[in-house]
């Protein structure tokens, strides 16, 4: 059970590789990746992701340890990055490992809506227009219901 | 003395991050309504609470949340991250 | 959209790596990696994974061809793996890009179920106490019914 | 002439992954029934259909299907790949 919140980039392969390989008690692993998604214009300059340093891990913490409590996982593992983001960069990953696919990929579902709406992360986006923050969508806050 | 902090478009409105604050306040509501009433600022950020959230001690709450012996508030707009 | 079935191991990190990266145009990419599972007893030797050449690839072609039409992907890709495998060797992965979450995260459930229980391929575990090959589970071929 | 495919424990069973069958048979069914009158190794990998799943010319299908202009059948267990 790992939680990283860390302004450099992360090496999605490395993570990746290293999280899946010389596991033989789970036999399955989800990994979902959060990529800076350009606008539809393609206009995106960058984008901050702004946090707040302290909380933002003990929240991120407490999701995991509730993921591991309500799923049989072998171990999940978050990384968010914060600050200054480019279209096509990698701005988190989550990772899950089980004996069951079902539940590493319930596991990592609930991981996400979770982190979503509930870890404190704030996104602005800069565009050729102007710089605007992104608002939260209530689909967002609507995924928890289900869990 | 307790610590007020601001994040995103509240840090923004309110035009600083962090501040230390000498309140009475019972709970985080009667705080936003002293805060709202120093500056017109303060009173334009906290317009809607609706659209806020609020941490006290770095775990989310809600406006009811009680202050007594609590070190650190925060104000934030819905959360964006993943 | 790519279908590969090989003998030979493959990289993890440099596939999903090789997947996600300089991709602006679909924020989620979401990842499942098979890993082969010892036993309980963790006397398992290797595993055998028996499969129909030729029929496997238009299979596994033929549910990421569904998969696309279903939910608004950008890519998907499959690698399966035959031949001898030991435990804790990686199986097989899938791999989608969607702009949304939701759709990238069922797209790779769904290509799993199918892939179970609609591909053709088959295990033989090999164990200290001799070889059985693997039953399909009742649950992966009532898996399909959802979708 | 229609190629014949067996795989995992089928294959096991018949004791060859192909063979070459002459057969009027209809149906795969029908097809079926020509090759577990032939030996006993036939007629005990088919004993129970109902545990086994058929290809014609590379695709799923049901034991009901015809063999017109068929070039290719294989049978096998239900899958366990992944």
């Amino acid at each position: 059970m790992t939680v990283r919140v860390q302004e450099q980039a992360f090496d999605l392969g490395a993570e990746v590789q290293a999280f899946a390989l010389g596991r033989d008690d789970a036999g399955a692993v989800v990994n979902f990746t959060g990529i800076v998604r350009n606008t539809p214009d393609g206009d995106l300059e960058r984008m901050e992701m702004e946090h707040y340093p302290g909380m933002t891990e003990n929240a991120l913490k407490g999701i995991e340890a509730e993921a591991m409590k309500r799923w049989n996982l072998k171990d999940c593992l978050i990384i968010h990055r914060y600050g200054t983001l480019r279209p096509g960069d990698l701005i988190m990953m989550v990772a899950t490992a089980s004996p069951h696919r079902g539940d590493a990929f319930e596991a990592a579902m609930f991981l996400m809506d979770y982190l979503k709406s509930r870890a404190p992360f704030w996104k602005k986006e800069y565009t050729t227009d102007g710089a605007e923050w992104v608002a939260a969508k209530d689909e967002d806050e609507d995924a928890l219901t289900k869990w | 003395m307790i610590d007020v902090l601001y994040f995103a478009w509240v840090r923004e409105r309110i035009g600083l991050p962090k501040e230390q604050v000498e309140t009475g306040a019972a709970t985080v509501a009667e705080l936003v309504e002293e805060l709202k009433a120093r500056e017109e600022r303060y009173a334009a950020a906290f317009e809607d609470v609706s659209a806020l959230r609020v941490a006290v001690d770095q775990e989310l709450t809600d406006f009811d949340a009680p202050l007594a012996g609590v070190r650190e508030v925060a104000f934030f707009p819905p959360m964006t991250g993943g």
